[in-house]
């Protein structure tokens, strides 16, 4: 059972998907409830993760599955390799948590194709923990990829008026940044097998050992960090995010927050700053600016959205701009602080999302100037959403001031200082947009009739924020156990950009370097 | 004397041609079991086509690794023909399998269109098994005769009629290009057999630069680049395609060309390998061109057919890279290209086939509005499609483009392949757009094509299967691929 | 050895209490159930500070941490849930559980009947929980939970009133200026460890470590001046000083007793405490010591000076709690630590008092209009007068506290303000200017306070005539919690009565545990002055106060005309000072919009024209490029085929010309 | 001396003016007619280099694509025949159905 | 002597090849054609291959030409081309003089360097022309030759499916 347990989890939704199709139609709430147990049996699936105490003392890899997939002889092989090590760990619990939220999040919202909404869930759902627990470079990339398509769908099927705009950007910008890290991805193979190293495929764990001279590793990082930052998003490719959170239904939204995004954020950790380590510390200051920008951009924009959507989606772009900060800060405290960002990203955004996606089903608007003084009528609705709005914001003792006390701080330690004192003023941006929003909705007095009827939270509403609730509040008081089970993996991660450990396998002059034309 | 008929009796190898000649063999046998049959009644000649496909798909496998020659060495069943021979059948196949209720639909039910296809399918297997000049020329005129009169099948539309045309002047003309080239190749070596060709530029070095040698070579490419649809002798392309009845382009697009490419491979690796360096960079500069002018226009097209015609030069470009990088997994690259494309491409054209109504006005993006909540079953399919031809694992169209493009890096041509990236980029928008248009926008109105005919349903599924096998376990094939190169 | 072992209990019961009124507390219904609840929570906590406060006033080791669990873990980074236990905490303690406890007590009856009883008593509760964390804390990042904390609960208790939009735009404002400081305050803890652990390997945010390591730093570096001054910069903006105090005037759009408890009493007071924390820091940085003094003189006389035109009763004393906050500030400035920590206790007491006792008045004046049907502001000064008839007893202890906080010779805020006076002119930190600023605020502050007190209690009743005969005093739950404050007000500065004064000072002793090193250390203290200059000093004082008050009675009681001659005869300087300097005006030209002018721009402008142009742009450069392409497709068989031969022409002379 | 030199050009000439009606001309049965005429250049160099070379494959060369060109004409004027059918025209321009 | 009968001759056949082109009645031009095709005749009777000439007159002006001539009137083409010429007929000219320079400069500066075979007039003259075509014919070119065949059986298929009248 153990030894395929990551093959399970991530295949699991298909065969759910498969199941789906054979269901009636008409019968919408079976398919949602159907769903909604696949999803929430996958989480089950992938709880023994979260206990087992491997993680805390073990860098590498575990749950290995390794299974030869495609072969052309000496052309090149690709397999099916897979695990989960302390860095992926977080990202799969997280992905397994947040689809059953999402799920029950489309009970009222999601009325027309359900069956296909529900389908190309759970095909996204395969598809993000694939490219989690790929360790086989080619394997990522057709995960990767897969997980255009569900998106694509779900943002112009069931999105806004909008919606195909949003659809479209969304695919196009990401698909161009993959494109390009393909080419990157053949060439590092092809560099690899020229310099000597026998490749089982394309794994990650051989691309580790490969010494790159540091011009080329300039090109393969550019190629690699353009696909991530567009996905993560980095000013200033971040414009398919607001358009496509604003236009993707709940769900959707959800999804695209909670852990597409962190796709991005998990490329680099994972792939461009372990393989091209040279590059790293040479694009970093760059990088860093960029994350910087994202910051105080992402919530000066924000600031001055009338779509309560909107602003949300923007703030996603300030919040992961803490999140790559923390990442290029190259010390413990930065990376924890970014991998604790990601989940609070995720809890707390996801959360938002679904606040939104309340308000909408209640009134069909999301504009801000349609609300105000609502929490006179919704008490308990306030309450979950100052929470998460203060989780946002990154008060101390909610989940999000950890992650973004720890990315400054190791910003701070970092070369990144100056960089750091100017992503600050984000602590301060962060209160000034979301109080405001949140002032605006549900301070004031009660104006708009509309909002007069407007019913309370549901028990299935409470009980999709219960959780994250919990978890606002759980890593924000004590997310030790997080962080004991990351750290070695990160350790390992420092020592494979910063090290000073990496064996040269072979020596540069040996290597042929295919000549560009 | 009599050696002579001791020796042509002993070059007489009909294994050599068995595919060909049993699938001629049906051809004829078809062509007269039509004649007696009553008149719009061709589900029969169907159906028998099929078969004959199926039973030299099996003859030709019987010749998988184990090669034979003969005929003077005018022809040569290798791995390399089989496995094109498999491409031509299969998209032989398909094209028969949507063709019958779509006849009848256009109200043209003549039975002499399958042996026509059988009989263009016999062509492309010559061009692919011919190692002479002339059969490949021969094997050409076959096919693009059969297809001349294929395109301009519905003789009572304008549109097919001017499709037939066109296709017909412009193919004379590449063909005199062609010829010229041939005779001048003739003139350098005084053979037209492409080993000895071959042969001829390996002992004599010195008349690789010979002028009339490389003259020869540039007006011989135009009559394959032409086929093949190459910028710029595309032109017809579009045209052609969008006239056609609509399984004819479905074939066009991907038998035809893949036999262009087959003799044109042969042509290139075997007898003129000594140019390499020559034609590479002249694919360079074509294949950029041909990507770039595909989906660049492609773009702007609002009539499905015409866009996936478009599409279908882009593709070429593509498989260009392979040609260019000329190594083993480019070349190999190509052969796996060519048979994805065949199953996507084929599989798109069918669901417009299905898709469409009687005379066609209605396949527009316009007229795909809505597509996927009338015919989900179809619209499934599409997607699949045009997600394969966009390049999106885990498709067939995705594991092909990563295959061509592994080699042309490593030839080293990152920019060639930085460029086809980007193009596929491009590409994106214009198959996105008619997914847009058949999940996201509303029915325009309801499709007057309410019959699913069985054998199209078979056709799309088998080409579902094929563009799915083809991008999660194309292991399998991209090896046969690797053992059908030279 | 005494045992200490229940000190998370202190902060424990209010939290429960927090949670159970705002879990439950809608079901509860019943006020006086929820109101007992939320009493008992804090007046639990303040037992158990009595009993431990007087523990440690026995025990020889001062200084106790507790450490609860580990908190954060990363790397160098450890943080533990901690709490430190040392006099200055203790007296803390003391001065939030006591003074909150009372507020409570008198929120029972002040809020009777308010919507959302619950809600209010729960977020009070948070609020002392919160402060205690913060006072508690054994480490910045704790006393950050707790720093963060009660501007969580004041940006809850000023938009307790939701529905009035003043109160959001309060809240709102309170928090984001608070946020300001806490860009300084995470940003001086971060250079503090960075500096602390990699130049010196101490890797740590523990008070007591940083106290024990501080000197590393080295003394009068401009490291640790830019690490003091960024905390100076949190300071301000918690505890309201130049340039960050405009929240607070308008945080008084929160109930009464909040204003009492949290912007008069014990959060605004946090900066002071914070400071005080880490005084080994800031004693090393004089240059920073220097800056807090005169911010804190300025503040001072600044706030005092807007105090004077104001008529919003609830205005006049916040401007006096900003002013009195300078105050404090100048005393831990001229490194009177034991001063600025005595003048927090005693103006808790009698700010507390006076705020409670506006409340009263605000009360009865509501009820009163209410009933007359009348919709005048019932805090409005202008309104009222006379009022000591209908409400004897906050009369007088509004008048105790009057006394205590204008420095009224053996009134508690006498000695504390005394004892700030003579550091700013003594120390070895000081400056006679410090000094004649502060006297001159002194001054004022008895003027505008004494202005308040007529215009409210004495003279006519200006009040609608209808109203005057709902007017009376408030109940005892009320009134209560005054008299215990003003007994405070008067009593409280007797701890720490100093030696000129036949006193032992007793304050300073407890103290001396927190400051005593530090003092020594980097030599802070008093210069040796005669008996007679410090006699002359407080003689000073007093003579100030006693100027003030008697101008104020002349103004305000002998001749009521006058203030009007005045304020005609002044009118610019009166329309300056009533708008509060226009600082409010300066800083929404100066931030506020041009923030939100550059927010728009980035949007509408930067994402959507400019980002978002060039991707579409681009998309439309290749459709014009496809549409210009498209022509070439032109149908006509003479164009394919002469671009046919072209290619060929092009490919035949690429080959035959190579 | 009669080279096969003369005879080549003597077919570049013929092949030329064979493009060039292809080119120019808008009957097209016209331009069949000029493809007809590069055919014909194209057979006259084979010939010329086989009688040169001294081997007949030229000249086997040429009778198939005489028997090509047969069939390309039966073809190709059966397409002609349809379209004049439907349009009352063979004007290659006014083939204009299918562009853009 | 020779020189000048083939100087007169090509005269003769670029001069026709000319009027093809340029020729307003389509008529016109195809005789012009079938006097080029006559011209080609000679050549090939020249260059020893009087087989080729026999076909060449046969098929090309015989079939070919007559089918042409034929689907001509049939069409009733000949009064309707009042513009002969397309509109890029500038282009057009262009195009072929740049062709004709290209395509002398090859034949002219290339060199004819294939291997010299054993048939030489004299053999040709001794052995016949028509049977050595025929020997290599049913020979080493017998595939070709069935291939041919299929190509005219889809040609006459493919000539009655499009000009069938009705179905």
């Amino acid at each position: 059972m153990t030894d395929h347990l990551l093959s399970l989890m991530t295949f699991f939704p298909i065969l759910g998907m498969v199941a789906l199709l054979f269901l009636p139609k008409e019968n919408g709430n079976l398919i949602k409830g159907f769903t909604l147990v696949v999803t929430i049996i996958v989480f089950f699936i992938s709880l023994p993760l979260a206990f087992n105490d491997v993680f805390k003392t073990s860098a590498g890899m575990h749950y290995t599955e390794f299974v030869p997939w495609i072969s052309v002889g000496e052309f090149f092989t690709m397999n099916y390799s897979v695990g989960v090590d302390g860095i992926s760990l977080w990202l799969i619990l997280l992905t397994t948590f947040i689809m059953p939220i999402a799920i029950l999040s489309t009970w009222h919202a999601v009325d027309k194709n359900v069956k296909g909404f529900m389908a190309l869930a759970l095909l996204l759902e395969t598809a993000m923990l694939g490219a989690f627990i790929s360790l086989d470079l080619f394997l990522f990339y057709i995960f990767w990829e897969l997980m255009l398509i569900p998106m694509y769908f779900m943002i112009g099927i069931w999105g806004g008026k909008n919606r195909i705009y949003a659809a479209v950007k969304f695919f196009i910008f990401t698909a161009v940044g993959s494109l390009l890290m393909l080419v990157a991805v053949i060439y590092v193979y092809y560099y690899a097998i020229q310099s000597g190293i026998d490749m089982s495929g394309f794994s990650i764990t051989q691309f580790y050992q490969v010494a790159i001279p540091a011009e080329i590793q300039t090109w393969l990082f550019l190629a690699f960090a353009f696909s991530f930052a567009i996905k993560v998003p980095m000013f200033p490719v971040h414009t398919w995010l607001p358009d496509a959170h604003t236009e993707a239904p709940t769900a959707g939204s959800v999804i695209l927050a909670a852990i597409l995004l962190k796709m991005g954020t998990y490329g680099f950790l994972r792939f461009a700053m372990p393989l091209f380590p040279d590059a790293t510390h040479q694009f970093i200051p760059f990088l860093a600016l960029l994350s910087v920008i994202g910051i105080i951009y992402g919530a000066l924009v924000a600031m001055m959205q009338d779509d309560i959507k909107k602003l949300v989606a923007y703030s996603s772009v300030s919040h992961l701009g803490f999140v790559m900060l923390g990442v290029f800060a190259l010390n413990l405290q930065g990376l924890s602080g970014g991998m604790i960002q990601m989940i609070n990203h995720g809890i707390t955004t996801g959360a938002l999302f679904l606040i939104v996606g309340f308000l909408y089903e209640r009134r069909h608007t999301r504009e801000i100037a349609q609300f105000g003084g609502l929490a006179k009528r919704m008490p308990i609705f306030a309450t979950i959403f100052l929470i998460m709005t203060f989780s946002s914001i990154g008060l101390p003792g909610t989940n999000g001031f950890v992650g973004e006390f720890l990315i400054l701080m190791g910003a701070f330690e970092s070369q990144l200082r100056w960089f750091a004192v100017f992503a600050t003023t984000g602590v301060i941006l962060a209160a000034v947009y979301m109080l405001w929003m949140y002032q605006r909705v549900m301070f004031g007095e009660l104006k708009n009739p509309a909002n007069e009827k407007l019913k309370d939270l549901s028990g299935r509403e409470i009980a999709l924020m219960a959780p994250l609730l919990l978890f606002v509040f759980w890593i924000g008081l004590y997310p030790n156990p997080f962080f004991e089970k990351m750290t070695p993996a990160l350790e390992q991660l420092l020592q494979q950009v910063n090290g000073t450990e990496i064996v040269a396998m072979v020596e540069p002059a040996q290597i042929q370097l295919p000549e560009l034309k | 004397m009599e050696n002579l008929v001791q020796e042509a009796i002993a070059n007489v190898n009909f294994a050599a041609i068995m595919p060909s000649l049993v699938l001629t063999l049906f051809g004829m046998a078809i062509l007269l079991v039509s004649v007696f049959l009553p008149r719009g009644s061709t589900t029969p000649v169907a159906w028998l086509s099929v078969v004959a496909l199926v039973v030299t798909g099996f003859v030709s496998l019987g010749a998988w690794n184990n090669p034979e020659v003969g005929f003077y060495g005018h022809v040569a069943l290798d791995n390399f023909a089989t496995f094109f021979n498999i491409i031509f059948l299969v998209s032989a196949a398909l094209t028969i399998l949507i063709s019958d209720d779509y006849l009848r639909r256009e109200g043209y039910p003549v039975g002499e269109y399958y042996p026509l296809i059988l009989f263009a399918t016999a062509g492309a297997m010559w061009m692919a098994s011919g190692t002479d000049l002339l059969t490949i020329f021969l094997g050409l005129e076959v096919l693009s005769v059969s297809l001349y009169v294929l395109a301009g099948f519905f003789r009572g539309q304008l549109r097919s009629n001017e499709a037939g045309l066109k296709y017909f002047l412009l193919g004379c003309f590449a063909t005199g290009f062609l010829l010229y080239g041939i005779a001048l190749l003739y003139g350098v070596t005084g053979t037209t057999n492409i080993a000895d060709i071959g042969m001829y530029f390996a002992q004599n070095p010195a008349y690789i630069s010979n002028i009339m040698t490389l003259g020869g070579v540039g007006l011989l490419s135009i009559g394959f680049l032409f086929k093949i649809g190459v910028v710029p002798f595309h032109m017809w392309t579009p045209d052609v395609y969008q006239g056609a009845p609509t399984p004819i382009t479905a074939f066009m697009s991907a038998g035809p060309k893949a036999a262009a490419f087959a003799g044109f491979l042969r042509v290139l690796l075997l007898a003129l390998p000594a140019l390499q360096p020559e034609w590479s960079t002249m694919f360079w500069i074509l294949a950029v061109l041909t990507m770039i002018v595909g989906n660049v226009i492609a773009i702007s097209q609002t009539d499905i057919k015409r866009m996936l015609a478009f599409s279908s030069i882009a593709h070429v470009g593509y498989a260009l890279v392979g040609l260019v990088a000329a190594n083993e997994i480019g070349i190999s690259g190509i052969l796996f290209y060519l048979l994805a494309y065949t199953f996507m491409n084929i599989g798109a054209f069918a669901v417009l086939v299905l898709a469409g109504k009687k005379g066609e006005d209605n396949l527009t993006l316009d007229g795909m509005a809505g597509f996927g909540y009338k015919r989900p079953f179809l619209a499934v399919a599409m997607s699949i499609f045009l997600v394969s031809l966009m390049g999106i694992p885990p498709t067939a169209g995705f594991a092909g483009k990563f295959y061509i493009f592994a080699g042309a890096v490593e030839a080293g041509y990152i920019w060639l392949v930085v460029i086809g990236v980007l193009n596929s980029a491009v590409s994106l928008y214009y198959y996105l757009r008619v997914m847009v248009y058949m999940y996201f926008r509303d029915p325009a109105e309801d499709f007057g094509w309410v019959k699913m005919p069985a054998a199209a349903v078979v056709s799309i599924v088998l080409s579902v299967v094929g563009v799915l096998y083809l991008g999660v376990l194309p292991g399998a094939v991209m090896e046969i691929a690797k053992l059908a190169i030279f | 050895m005494h045992s200490y072992d229940y000190l998370w209990l202190i902060p424990l019961f209010p939290l429960l209490g927090a949670l159970i009124n705002g879990l439950l507390g809608k079901k509860i219904k019943n006020e006086t159930v929820i109101g007992a609840i939320g009493t008992l929570a804090i007046a639990s906590s303040f037992v158990i500070s009595v009993i431990y406060f007087f523990r440690l006033l026995g025990d020889s080791q001062k200084v106790h941490e507790q450490v609860i669990a580990s908190w954060i873990s990363v790397g160098t980074l450890q943080v533990d849930w901690g709490f430190l236990f040392d006099p200055l905490s203790a007296l803390m303690l003391l001065v939030v559980t006591g003074v909150g406890s009372l507020i409570h007590l008198y929120s029972i009856g002040y809020m009777h009947g308010e919507e959302g009883y619950y809600r209010y008593f729960s977020y009070l509760n948070l609020f002392c929980f919160s402060m205690l964390m913060l006072v508690l804390g054994n480490n910045a990042l704790v006393m950050f939970i707790g720093w963060e904390g009660v501007g969580l609960c004041s940006y809850l208790l000023i938009g307790y009133y939701f529905h009035k939009k003043s109160a959001g735009d309060a809240a709102k404002k309170a928090f984001v200026v608070n946020r300001v400081g806490d860009f300084g305050f995470l940003l001086g803890l971060f250079l503090l460890f960075w500096t602390l652990g990699s130049a010196h390997g101490v890797w740590t945010v523990n008070f007591v470590e940083i106290q024990a390591n501080a000197h590393l730093l080295g003394a009068g570096g401009a490291i640790v001046t830019a690490i003091t001054l960024l905390f100076f910069l949190g300071a301000t903006g918690k505890s309201a000083q130049i340039p960050l105090y405009t929240w607070l005037p308008d945080a008084m759009e929160g109930p009464t007793p909040v204003s009492a408890l949290i912007h008069a009493a014990t959060m605004v007071t946090a900066g002071v405490y914070m400071i005080a924390r880490m005084n080994g820091l800031f004693a090393m940085a004089p240059d920073t010591m220097m800056v807090i003094a005169i911010v804190g003189a300025a503040t001072a006389i600044f706030a005092a000076s807007i105090g004077l035109a104001q008529n919003d009763i609830k205005r006049v004393l916040a401007y006096s709690t900003v002013s009195q906050l300078g105050f404090m500030f100048l005393a831990v400035g001229v490194g009177a630590f034991t001063a600025g920590v005595f003048h927090l206790m005693t103006h808790a007491f009698f700010k507390a008092c006076l705020f409670l006792g506006s409340g009263s008045v605000i009360h009865a004046m509501h009820h009163a209009l209410h009933h007359a049907h009348v919709h005048d502001d019932p805090q409005d000064m202008r309104n009222m007068g006379g009022l000591r008839k209908h409400m004897p007893i906050t009369h007088i202890t509004f008048l105790v506290a009057t006394l205590a906080i204008a420095g009224v010779p053996l009134f508690s805020g006498f000695f504390s303000k005394d004892e700030i006076l003579h550091w700013a002119i003594g120390s070895t930190h000081g400056h006679w200017g410090l000094w004649l600023v502060a006297l001159f605020t002194a001054g004022l502050t008895a003027f505008y306070m004494f202005r308040l007190v007529f215009m409210t209690f004495y003279g006519q009743e200006r009040m609608v005539e209808k109203a005057k005969k709902h007017l009376h005093e408030s109940p005892a739950v009320i009134t209560i919690p005054l008299i215990v404050l003003a007994v405070l007000s008067v009593f409280g500065g007797y701890v720490g009565v100093p030696e000129l004064m036949w006193g032992a000072h007793r304050l300073e002793h407890f103290l001396d545990p927190v400051f005593g090193a530090t003092m020594a250390t980097y030599g802070i203290g008093m210069l040796p002055h005669s008996a007679a200059f410090e006699w002359g000093m407080v003689a000073a004082a007093v003579i100030v106060a006693t100027s003030g008050i008697l101008l104020a009675v002349f103004m305000y009681h002998m001749r009521p005309d006058l203030p009007g001659k005045v304020v005609a005869s002044f009118q610019g300087a009166y329309r300056t000072i009533h708008n509060k300097w226009y600082v409010d005006e300066i800083y929404d030209a100066l931030f506020v919009n041009p923030t939100k002018r550059l927010g728009t721009f980035l949007w509408k402008g930067f994402d959507v024209k400019g980002i978002d142009g060039i991707v579409n742009g681009l998309g439309k450069l290749v459709q014009l490029f496809s549409g210009a392409l498209r022509i070439t497709q032109s149908g006509l068989v003479h164009n394919y085929a002469l671009t046919m031969v072209l290619g060929m022409v092009v490919i035949v002379a690429f080959y035959v010309f190579r | 001396m009669l080279t096969v030199h003369h005879y080549l050009v003597l077919g570049a000439i013929l092949f030329t003016l064979g493009t060039i009606g292809v080119l120019t001309r808008r009957n097209a049965i016209v331009i069949f007619m000029c493809i007809e005429l590069m055919l014909n250049s194209v057979n006259l160099t084979f010939i010329a280099l086989s009688r040169h070379l001294g081997n007949l494959d030229g000249q086997i060369f040429v009778f198939f694509v005489m028997a090509v060109a047969a069939a390309e004409a039966a073809i190709g004027l059966a397409l002609m025949i349809t379209f004049f059918r439907n349009k009352e025209s063979v004007n290659v321009e006014d083939f204009n159905l299918l562009k853009s | 002597m020779e020189l000048i009968f083939f100087y007169l001759v090509a005269l003769v056949a670029v001069t026709s090849g000319f009027l093809v082109i340029t020729c307003q009645n389509p008529v016109n031009s195809a005789i012009s054609l079938v006097m080029t095709f006559f011209c080609l005749a000679v050549f090939y009777v020249m260059l020893h291959a009087p087989f080729m000439a026999a076909v060449q007159i046969l098929v090309y002006a015989g079939a070919i030409m007559v089918l042409i001539l034929f689907v001509i009137m049939l069409l009733n083409l000949g009064a309707e081309s009042k513009r002969r010429y397309a509109h890029n007929v500038v282009g057009g000219a262009a195009a072929g003089v740049v062709v004709l320079l290209i395509g002398s400069f090859i034949v002219l500066r290339g060199q004819v360097t294939g291997l010299v075979g054993d048939i030489t007039p004299q053999v040709i003259e001794q052995v016949g022309h028509t049977e050595l075509i025929g020997q290599t014919l049913f020979t080493r070119y017998l595939l070709p030759f069935e291939i041919t065949s299929i190509l005219l059986l889809v040609a006459i298929v493919g000539a009655i499916v499009l000009a069938k009248k009705e179905v």
